[in-house]
């Protein structure tokens, strides 16, 4: 056994290390195509860590995550259309539209136990894109496009993948660093005892439905940026790219596969989905959809029929092996 | 225990052992029940009756000791397996269907027999014996009263034709007169024979039925003896109520 | 509130499911610094009374007042805030959480920073024994640690009384014992305490007054020692002999 | 006279719709699982349906049994291969497996069938008939009917048989159905199957009348959520009332705001339900 301050230096030697690969990786890969892959994973964790904040560490299981994601990616555009603002600059309005309907939707949903909650969020997010679809003034069923050339920084559009990698990055380190923060204080305690027992943590004083509220908000929040910044990158979104179920799935998958509840686990999770999911693409062309998700589904059932923590609980159990091993 | 007393028995339960998870549910619990007795199972609440009852049956797994039927083996058995060879029980709590009816509740009774005609036969013979189920044979379970459920338990039970039929507390949260008319009603099971393990809280009643009895405390067997005996013993008491004795609670 | 108020008081508590009536007009007043022991034969209500005094069921009617307030509809977070720890009969321990941090839950309560919170959890963690298990996972633990973890996150939310439901049952003889250390220990804290419990010793060795609980209602309360002679409560027990025919 | 027309056709539908429902219902209620993948189950009977009739030139009368013994056999391998072990496991797991389920099965056939849509000809039960000023399209009257008595049929089966009997008995207390003698994993299994053999006659029907795409079985799984909610959890009869009161919403909204609104209408439905009701209309509380 290695005693504790050599571990916790060790930990810190490890997270330094692998922040440096992941800042310098793409600078070494040439093709373009894994720097547009890195970019779309940056996307992917930025996404299901905003998730894992609800559906993770306090459990409740939204399947309606998008219903978010579209609004920011939605307000970044229509902010272009009906304005010609940079599309950076309707992501605020992303945010506040998001925390708004978080607001009103989250008091009764949030109330709801278990497949009813999942429910819930799944109709929220299909009506959001029935209303989309069939409202002219918001693009129909045709979408909205981002300006066709970059007028300025501001647009963020740019050839190359790199800057969205950053930019992605930057946003998931920010909503990490509140992750970890949050779950050593108050907060990440008491989502943590909803999600374990929600009658008992009330009976230690954990007003339950005040603190998912919380973390549906800015959960919310954070969804709303991804979807921003990914409408800001395609230049266009419509219906479904901006709120369909699959995206919602997405989002849920990639954080249970790597473990949801977990800081990194969304990451490792976006780190393997992503990448199968684009290269099975190349590799198979426009076909390819059917196989991807043949794959996806896969490997989901097996991960569900297997190891339901996902690969953290797998990574547990491996230690735990070791550690009977050793001792 | 002579090996003579144990040939001769139907049930022979042998330092029965339980537990959830780490937690004991009874820690050593030995009784016998013979051909055509009728054996009361006492102790307070939370002693454990409810546990051997279901360790017999088979809802719960024993972790140690043995249960035998008719010397066999059937510790371990799954609830399905066990009541197929003639044991049944009327559980705590009822556990009825209540969202079917009281006939449907009572042919599910006779699941393990496989067999239409005799469930017609002992249906008929059921509602002879408990005729206020076939007043309500078409109500559904969850209409009934308290007293009607306990009947309703009984009749589920006897509907597999058992030679041992299993009582966990049929007084249980009844008023008097009906309880009255539950004990009459066992009183002619004994009378036609049946071998009855009737688990109580309440000791004069069940005594007043039983041949034999056996009290447990804390999920240990602490006495035994033929029921008259037992009546009279004031350690039932103090087993009970935790009187009569200053030493260390063990 | 008055210096003379009760503690908590429940009045005329009436818990119905459908026509059955498992608490019927139920009352009980507790004092400052009492320990009571309900206790009653099975199906007798008094886990459903249990749960109304710690608010985790609203009574049909009745009123129920915890330090002079009107808690007959407040929530339980309320009644935590104002000082009424419970455990559950089945440990309802958050599995995914070390012990450590399942007594933090409870800490943070009256302490919103983690650091205090950390250290007012180390206290109560020494207090109650844990400090062996302190970083393992609740979820590994036997039920007696999760039995003692549940008492040990009670406290640190500092609760002025502690309702305790069969927080001793199945447990071995010594582990008997050790708890019932543990509760004398937290009463010289000055917690009042309300123990539901099946084993009569404990109720005897520990309480001050034994409320015995029989069909929904109240009754007998008094020294333990004294309500076990009672012929209502040894009826209520042992049953009653019924008037019938002789035995054939 | 086209106001009763658009609630024939709604009531004609809703019974299609009650039916897969039912096969939702039942494993719903019964093991408290939600099966993701419903909706795909019903896709799958109408590829089905789809091959009987074009490559092995079966009429409806033999693919509608086809498509539901092979979605009882699907029912029953997914009970005992994937099921049985996440149905006591943490939510997500049950959730993931059979979303799972649901993108294996429908990305398999669109990469086998492609996205294209395809149907079977319109007049495969004959001309349109017109009867006291209504509109009969064979196709949608046969499949409605079909599907009420079905699900009636189904009710019956739970109801008043021995081996509905024992179904319900394992779904209501699983300890007291081992305690009358009743394995209850075959029943599990037997739920499970019957559930997907509704789905199967349920699609084979609505391909009658209705596009055959990979994709379909989406918004058919959020209809059947829907119809299970309202009428509440484990009840066919609820389902049958839902299912048959959601085909009617459906049509009138099409028929007075526009068909695009039609699932707008049902899912503030079905929230306002969820939010305010959260075991169904019809379910007891």
């Amino acid at each position: 056994m290695m005693p504790a301050a050599t571990r916790f230096a060790g930990r810190w030697v490890f997270a330094v290390l692998v922040v440096a690969a992941l800042l310098a990786w793409p600078l070494f890969v040439e093709d373009q195509f894994y720097q547009r892959v890195g970019a779309l994973v940056m996307l992917a964790a930025l996404s299901a860590s905003a998730w894992n904040l609800v559906g993770g560490y306090a459990g409740q299981i939204s399947i309606g995550h998008v219903l978010f994601f579209g609004c920011g990616a939605y307000a970044s555009l229509l902010g272009f259309t009906w304005f010609e603002w940079a599309p950076i600059l309707g992501a605020p309005f992303g945010i506040a539209l998001s925390l708004l309907l978080a607001l009103v939707v989250g008091g009764p949903t949030l109330r709801l136990k278990g497949h009813y909650f999942s429910m819930a969020t799944i109709a929220l997010a299909e009506l959001a894109r029935i209303i989309v679809t069939n409202a002219p003034v918001l693009g129909g069923a045709v979408g909205v496009s981002g300006p066709a050339m970059p007028r300025s920084v501001l647009d963020l559009s740019f050839i190359s993948p790199l800057p969205y990698y950053y930019i992605f990055g930057t946003v998931l380190a920010v909503l990490l660093l509140f992750t970890w923060w949050m779950n050593r204080s108050r907060m990440g305690f008491y989502l943590r005892a909803i999600r374990g027992q929600e009658r008992a943590a009330r009976s230690l004083g954990v007003p339950a439905q005040r603190y998912k509220m919380y973390a549906y908000l800015v959960s919310a929040g954070f969804t709303s940026v991804a979807g921003s910044l990914y409408a800001a990158m395609l230049g266009f979104v419509d219906p479904d790219s901006g709120f369909g179920i699959l995206l919602s799935v997405k989002m849920v998958i990639a954080a249970a596969l790597g473990g949801a509840g977990t800081l990194f686990g969304p990451l490792v999770g976006a780190a393997i989905l992503v990448p199968l999911e684009e290269i099975t693409n190349a590799m198979f062309g426009g076909g390819g959809t059917g196989i991807t998700y043949v794959v996806y589904g896969a490997i989901i059932v097996f991960i569900s029929r297997f190891a339901p923590g996902g690969l953290a609980e797998i990574l547990s159990r491996f230690q735990a092996w070791r550690a009977r091993r050793a001792g | 225990m002579s090996d003579r007393g144990m040939s001769d028995a139907l049930l022979s339960v042998r330092n029965l052992e339980v537990r959830y998870g780490d937690l004991v549910g009874v820690s050593d619990v030995s009784l016998e029940v013979r051909k055509g007795e009728v054996v009361a199972l006492l102790g307070s609440n939370g002693a454990g009756k409810t546990t051997v009852l279901n360790a017999i049956i088979g809802l719960v797994r024993p972790s140690g000791g043995e249960v035998l039927w008719e010397g066999a083996s059937i510790a371990g058995q799954p609830a399905f397996a066990v009541v197929g060879r003639g044991l049944a029980l009327a559980p705590e709590g009822w556990r009825l269907f209540v969202n079917q009816t009281v006939e449907q509740n009572l042919r599910l009774g006779a699941t393990p027999l496989r067999d239409r005609k005799r469930e017609a036969e002992l249906l008929e013979k059921v509602f002879a014996f408990l005729p206020k189920l076939k007043e309500r044979r078409r109500q559904e379970a969850g209409t009934l009263s308290g007293g009607e459920r306990q009947m309703l338990a009984v009749g589920r039970a006897l509907m597999s034709a058992p030679r041992l039929l299993l009582l966990d507390e049929p007084s249980l949260g009844l008023a008097p007169a009906i309880v009255e008319m539950m004990y009459e009603k066992l009183q002619v099971l004994r009378d036609e024979g049946l071998t009855l393990l009737i688990a109580e809280q309440s000791v004069e009643l069940a005594l007043e039925i039983a041949d034999r009895g056996y009290v447990i405390q804390t999920g240990r067997s602490v006495l035994e003896g033929p029921a008259d005996e037992l009546a009279r013993s004031p350690e039932v008491q103090r087993a009970y109520l935790g009187i009569g004795g200053d030493e260390e609670p063990a | 509130m008055p210096a003379d108020a009760p503690l908590l008081e429940a009045r005329d508590i009436v818990v119905a499911f459908g026509s059955f009536r498992a608490v019927d007009g139920a009352s009980l007043t507790i004092g400052k610094g009492e320990i009571i022991g309900l206790i009653g034969p099975n199906g007798a209500g008094k886990s459903t009374f249990f749960n109304c005094l710690a608010g985790d069921r609203q009574p049909q009617s009745g009123s129920i007042h915890l330090r002079g307030h009107d808690v007959t509809r407040a929530s339980p977070e309320e009644h935590a805030r104002l000082g009424l720890g419970r455990s559950w009969q089945v440990p309802a321990v958050f599995d995914d959480l070390s012990v450590r941090e399942n007594v933090m839950v409870g800490a943070f309560l009256r302490h919103p920073r983690t650091a205090d919170a950390a250290a007012a959890a180390e206290q109560v963690i020494d207090f109650t024994g844990l400090r062996p298990i302190a970083e393992a996972r609740s979820g590994s633990l036997g039920t007696p640690a999760r039995k003692r973890l549940e008492i040990a996150r009670a406290l640190a939310t500092e609760p002025e009384i502690l309702l305790l439901d069969e927080a001793l049952a199945g447990l071995t003889p010594t582990e008997v014992r050790a708890a019932i250390e543990l509760v004398r220990r937290i009463h010289a804290r000055g917690i009042t305490l309300v123990i539901v419990e099946h084993v009569m010793e404990v109720i005897l060795s520990l309480a001050d007054r034994a409320v015995v609980f029989h069909q929904g209602k109240v009754i007998a309360q008094g020294p333990p020692r004294e309500v076990v002679q009672d012929p209502g409560v040894i009826e209520a027990y042992l049953g009653r002999s019924l008037s019938r025919k002789a035995r054939a | 006279m086209i106001l009763a027309q658009v609630v024939l056709n709604g009531f004609l539908v809703g019974a299609v719709y009650a039916l897969f429902s039912s096969g939702l219902t039942l494993i719903w209620g019964m093991m408290n699982v939600v099966n993701f993948a419903h909706g795909d189950f019903v896709m799958i009977a109408m590829y089905v349906a789809f091959i009987a009739f074009t490559a092995l030139h079966l009429g409806p009368e033999l693919f509608v049994p086809l498509a539901a013994m092979a979605l009882f056999l699907l029912g029953v391998l997914v009970y005992y291969g994937l099921v049985r072990h996440v149905m006591r496991g943490p939510m997500l797991a049950q959730i993931l497996g059979t979303f799972g389920l649901a993108l294996v099965l429908r990305y398999a056939t669109l990469w086998i069938f492609s996205a294209n849509f395809l149907s079977l000809p319109e007049n495969l039960l004959g001309e349109v008939q017109t009867f006291a000023g209504l509109r009969l399209e064979p196709s949608r009257v046969v499949a409605g009917l079909a599907a009420l008595a079905l699900t009636i049929g189904l009710h019956m089966l739970l109801t008043r048989t021995a081996l509905g009997s024992r179904l319900l008995a394992v779904a209501e207390d699983r300890s007291a159905a081992m305690l009358v003698g009743i394995r209850p994993d075959p029943m599990q299994a037997l739920a499970w199957g019957l559930g997907a053999a509704c789905t199967g006659v349920a699609g084979a029907l609505i391909a009658l009348f209705f596009y055959i795409s990979p994709m379909v079985g989406e918004s058919l799984a959020l209809i059947a959520f829907v119809v299970v909610c309202l009428g509440g959890f484990g009840s066919v009869p609820g389902a049958l009332v839902a299912g048959l009161t959601i085909g009617v919403i459906e049509s009138l909204t099409s028929f007075w705001i526009g068909p695009a609104f039609k699932d707008v209408v049902v899912f503030i439905l079905f929230l306002a339900v969820l939010w305010f009701r959260p075991q169904g209309l019809l379910g007891k509380a």
